[in-house]
């Protein structure tokens, strides 16, 4: 288990100065995203609907793991989706406007946030039942190798998620079939209000949840996943076996969810929000919380950065500047767009 | 003796007071009593009200298992959809235990979901499932439509000796009405007749029955009388109270959130074209949901689903046939 | 040109043939192909004919995300209740990716099972359950009844840009029957008249079409004249033919393995009692499976099933209502 | 692991010699019942629908296991469940009947072969959908628990069953509610026609498959299923914990089934038999059959007891002449009993 290991020194030289900006520009976009996606509740109530949830708190460990990624590989993310598009190219104005319902959204205002899809990069689409797109990351797998592509699927899902019968399901035949995927079980210590020691024997037993790989004898291992360069480390050992046919590896990536699981569930016309933390707001641990917004991924990147002269204070400063102005932009468009024709509703129905 | 209570209360104090009765009650689900101040934890400990990990088939398997050597155990689903990776226990263990073993087990458990959440939860939470389950030997469906029946169908449904799937709506959660003082049960197969009328029936569950009276009322300033029939329960479906009001009113309007052929509506207007055909005049409308799932955004959801308006446009056309035909 | 195939045999030589045709698709399952000898192996190799473990749920799901990048997988699942295990890959992820995306994928797979198994298997095996399936926006639903249907139904199945749920009769297997020779499709919601008649209609699928027929036999010596149609696909269901049929016959039985409140018939009783009511002249009347699940000994099942006699027995009630109302 | 030690003959001290005759005892009397199910299918053809399974090769792991068990203690097997109730004292007569579809069968002929139930005997019922009863026997563990009862479980699968997605969610929480049950895979090496190996990561890759203990943190063990004692020895432990609140563990018991996965499934009216097991009749490998023969642990056992001086060549053949005639009666039972009243069919519907 790498779990405690510091930050990660010895990969950067693997990556070149761009590469490691790169990977700070999308941490930053990405936690931007969010913080634009979570004000809309207070800002404009009602914009949003159903559930949303945020990616803030995994941007090292999303982002640590698409640095590793070829052009044409897949990305096949859960519901909480809206980080992997935004590091694929996917129009972030697009993707708000999704959120906000309207025409011009990613999906014509069909999705919403738990459905983001943007096949022609490589991202063709979420599930919001938990667990069912193991199965879908494994079957982009297996057209990349009936179709000998050279590509591999990246599949990322909850420490919730690995107790629903499709992800044991899965990785049981994707090692048995060889299939090219790298699965990423995103532990933030929770699935929903519940804390993964209550629902995972493996946690409640002090084990790591990357010991489940052996029941498939496939590779399993932990990981910092506030340290996008030890995620990149371990994923790209994985990338690397699955381009080279030996088959999927598990890699248990360790960090913590900044916000809520996802907005309340509030009755309408009841207007929604988001609420505090679970640690807080369930469970009362204050200082649970208080420690894991000191290992926040991004200020710690960028202080790595900073001490590396990878990165000047005021360069930092204009790459936050860019992204903040990027998704203020988002915002605007998604207002700006119409909500689609009620008649839509029946298309799209069948190809 | 009544209490104004909500509906999502009503069904909370069900459980409470039936675990209360009988210590072989017990309740578990996901993202439930996370902590030791939940109060229901508190008042029947650790042993009763469980957390489960997000494993449908192992936990409504768990319950199957539980049922039939001689626990009654009530499982939080959270929502009907979920059910979806669990269907093989719900529909084929549940129902058929008791059969294959000639009669000599019983299961006694309640799958308790919410259901038709249209509040933009989009293509795979907002749909209504319940026809799946609907008309499985062995197997019976609630769906209470107000606080009383949340109350004493779910106190029926505990109290059953056979699996029950109990789904409330989640539009109807904070709805609050009048809830009889004390036990209070609600008998399976016994349709409530909301609202009495003699120019046409309808017939819905759920949310469907409010804006179901809503149309009616509408009508009302039309000179339209309508009568409104909950059927309550699914399954067993209580059939004749429908043909019998069919009987008095001639025409028959069926209002379901699920679109047309994955719908309730479908198998009673089946029960009422075979069992009340002589008494109909006109023909058999189904208001439903469009043929589409449930599409995100407000505009697209709302054209996709049944309203009042949808309502009141199929009473009046098949009144006006009524009229048609008697003219 | 045709020729005399089995039932099974026919889709078995559409799967080949779409196989050779496209390299798109693929086809696996459990318990299929195991040995080098294995002909379709043979033809095309591990890559595209694979086994797969008892994991539906992975199974299927794995054909949906294989559907939406390019391929064009068939998934052997022998048994359509094999399916409740993976109900949601079926009702809520492969129907519904392509809504939700806005139009943007597409999910081109194919669900085949064998059902209907009425031969001692019992509760667990032997139900029908296409009722769940049906109605389900952007799912598709096959249930042919003669080899011709079997191979033009699968190379439509094949060949559709949705995914299909394909159901074969485990006791038409060995059936015989005229397949034309060469590419044939039958194109999903086109019922298909297996016999012209003029007094009733009577609607069945699968293995009821086989004794509907019977029925009509039987009919005709007592100057019974009955219409028999398949819909071929419950979904889309072809309800314009059935009405059509309606207009001119003003009778319909509906016939179906299902127990009554879970069957296809409902739906279509549904659909005919609101489209075709003012050309019904008797009740509608459904011959189903009675409410239990399906028992193992040979003469409680038969007592269960529907059969010719009571095929007879209902078309007889409505022509004897109709006579009724005539007089 | 224990898989290649030779028969346990430490073990034997702690069973007396009543309880070593009691498991020959009980073998036999699988053994032959199970002989004369597959008969039936060349002398009374027709007279067994549907599907039935054997578990011939598998009763030194089945009485092995069930030699450790309290008077009150659960029983919960698959479809493959004739061997049990026999085990638990219910009649051999009623079972026979009940395949045979009478209306003095164990379950007045509802259930057939699949579905023996005699909740008396602790034996509450099956499943015929793989893997579905692992959750049901988690549910009488349940039971147990929260009444207190001291009631463990003895919950039976297959090789095949364990890629059942109900297995993993099942074994997660049995392990989480540290719920009183055994799990006892039956590795026979096959899942109908499949060979292990081709379905399992686990075998595929040469580990063994109680390696899926380690997603759950439990103990997991593999043994060998031809001898009893070996068998007795591991479940013995498991039983000691699931007693004493430490919760579930995972024994991997292999074997090999002596018999075709079931009758061949041919289409009504063709009468159906019971064909040649499949590493003959679909893998062409008579050798694999031939050795595992060469350890059917009914011999063994018997070799071992004779060796033992625990009993004679003539004892042992008093025991099997027993057998014999019970099952015998149990056939002459089930063909003089009726077939039940048709309209007995929409009976047991409802409780
Ligand atoms: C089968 C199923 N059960 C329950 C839910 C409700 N649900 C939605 S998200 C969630 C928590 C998932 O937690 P985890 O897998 O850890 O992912 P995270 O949200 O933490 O990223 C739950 C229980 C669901 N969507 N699907
Ligand atoms: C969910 C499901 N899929 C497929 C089947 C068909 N099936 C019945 S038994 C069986 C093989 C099971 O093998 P295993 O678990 O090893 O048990 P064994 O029969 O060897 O005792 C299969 C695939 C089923 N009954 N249920
Ligand atoms: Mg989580
Ligand atoms: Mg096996």
């Amino acid at each position: 288990m790498n779990d405690h290991k510091s930050l990660g020194k010895n990969l950067a030289r693997n990556l070149g100065k761009d590469r490691l900006i790169w990977i700070y520009t999308q941490m930053i976009r990405i936690r931007e995203f969010e913080e634009h996606v979570k004000r809309t509740f207070l800002e404009h109530p009602g914009a949003m609907r159903g559930h949303t949830h945020l990616a803030d708190g995994a941007e090292a460990s999303i982002v640590g793991t698409l640095a590793t990624r070829n052009a044409t590989d897949f990305v096949m993310p859960t519901y909480r989706c809206h980080a992997h598009p935004l590091v694929l190219g996917t129009s972030a104005k697009k993707m708000m406007a999704e959120l906000y319902g309207r025409k011009d959204g990613l999906c014509k205002g069909f999705g919403g946030s738990m459905h983001l899809a943007d096949p022609d990069r490589y991202f063709p689409g979420t599930s919001g039942i938990v667990g069912q797109s193991i199965a879908h990351a494994a079957g982009a797998a297996l057209t990349a190798q009936v179709k000998n592509t050279g590509q591999i699927v990246y599949c990322f899902f909850g420490d919730g998620a690995s107790k629903q019968g499709a992800f044991f399901e899965t990785l049981n035949l994707a090692a048995l079939w060889k299939l090219p995927v790298v699965f990423i079980l995103e532990n933030n210590e929770y699935q929903a209000y519940t804390h993964v020691a209550l629902e995972d024997a493996n946690a409640q037993a002090g084990d790591p949840l990357s010991q489940k790989a052996a029941a498939f004898s496939i590779p399993g291992v932990t990981v910092d996943g506030n340290d996008p360069l030890l995620v990149y480390d371990e994923v790209a050992k994985a990338a690397e076996r699955a381009r080279t046919g030996l088959g999927p590896s598990l890699i248990e990536s360790k960090f913590y969810r900044l916000s809520a699981h996802g907005n309340a569930i509030t009755i309408p016309p009841a207007p929604t929000q988001f609420p505090e933390h679970e640690a807080i707001g369930v469970y009362g641990n204050k200082a649970e919380y208080r420690a894991a917004k000191d290992r926040d991924p991004i200020p710690r990147f960028a202080a790595h950065l900073e001490s590396e002269k990878i990165l000047t204070q005021s360069e930092r400063q204009a790459l936050d500047d860019k992204a903040r102005v990027e998704m203020d932009d988002a915002v605007a468009f998604a207002l700006a767009s119409p909500l689609p024709e009620p008649e839509e509703a029946i298309k799209y129905v069948y190809a | 003796m009544s209490r104004e209570m909500m509906y999502g209360e009503a069904m909370a104090v069900s459980i409470t007071e039936e675990m209360q009765r009988d210590a072989n009650v017990i309740f578990y689900g996901q993202n439930m009593a996370m902590t030791e101040r939940d109060p229901m934890l508190k008042m029947f400990g650790r042993n009763r009200v469980r957390i489960a990990p997000i494993s449908e088939t192992a936990e409504i398997g768990i319950a199957v298992g539980a049922a039939i050597t001689g626990l009654r155990p009530i499982v939080e689903l959270w929502m009907s959809e979920f059910m979806l990776v669990a269907m093989d226990q719900i529909i084929n263990e549940a129902p058929r235990l008791r059969y294959m073993s000639g009669g000599q087990v019983k299961v006694p458990l309640v799958l308790k979901a919410g259901y038709g959440f249209a509040a933009g939860w989009a293509g795979q939470h907002s749909n209504c499932i319940y026809h799946t389950m609907m008309g499985i030997p062995g197997l019976k469906v609630a769906l209470p439509s107000t606080p009383a029946d949340a109350k004493g169908l779910m106190t029926a449904a505990i109290r059953d000796d056979n699996p029950v799937v109990y789904l409330h709506h989640y539009m109807l959660t904070l709805d609050t009405g009048d809830v009889p003082e004390g036990e209070y049960i609600v008998p399976f197969g016994v349709a409530d007749i909301k609202r009495a009328g003699n120019d046409v029936t309808i017939v819905a569950t759920g949310w469907m029955v409010k804006k179901s009276l809503a149309a009616a009322e509408q009508l009302t300033r039309e000179g339209i009388s309508a009568e409104v029939i909950d059927p309550r329960t699914l399954a067993p479906l209580d059939v004749e109270t429908i043909v019998k009001s069919v009987k008095k009113t001639g025409r028959l309007v069926l209002v379901d959130q699920a679109p047309r052929q994955s719908s309730a509506a479908a198998v009673i207007a089946a029960e009422v074209a075979e069992k009340g055909f002589e008494h109909l005049s006109a023909p058999i409308v189904m208001v439903t949901a469009l043929d589409a799932s449930v599409p995100y955004s407000e505009p697209l959801e709302s054209y996709l689903l049944p309203n009042e308006d949808k309502i009141s446009d199929a009473v009046r056309s098949v009144v006006g046939e009524h009229a048609r035909m008697r003219a």
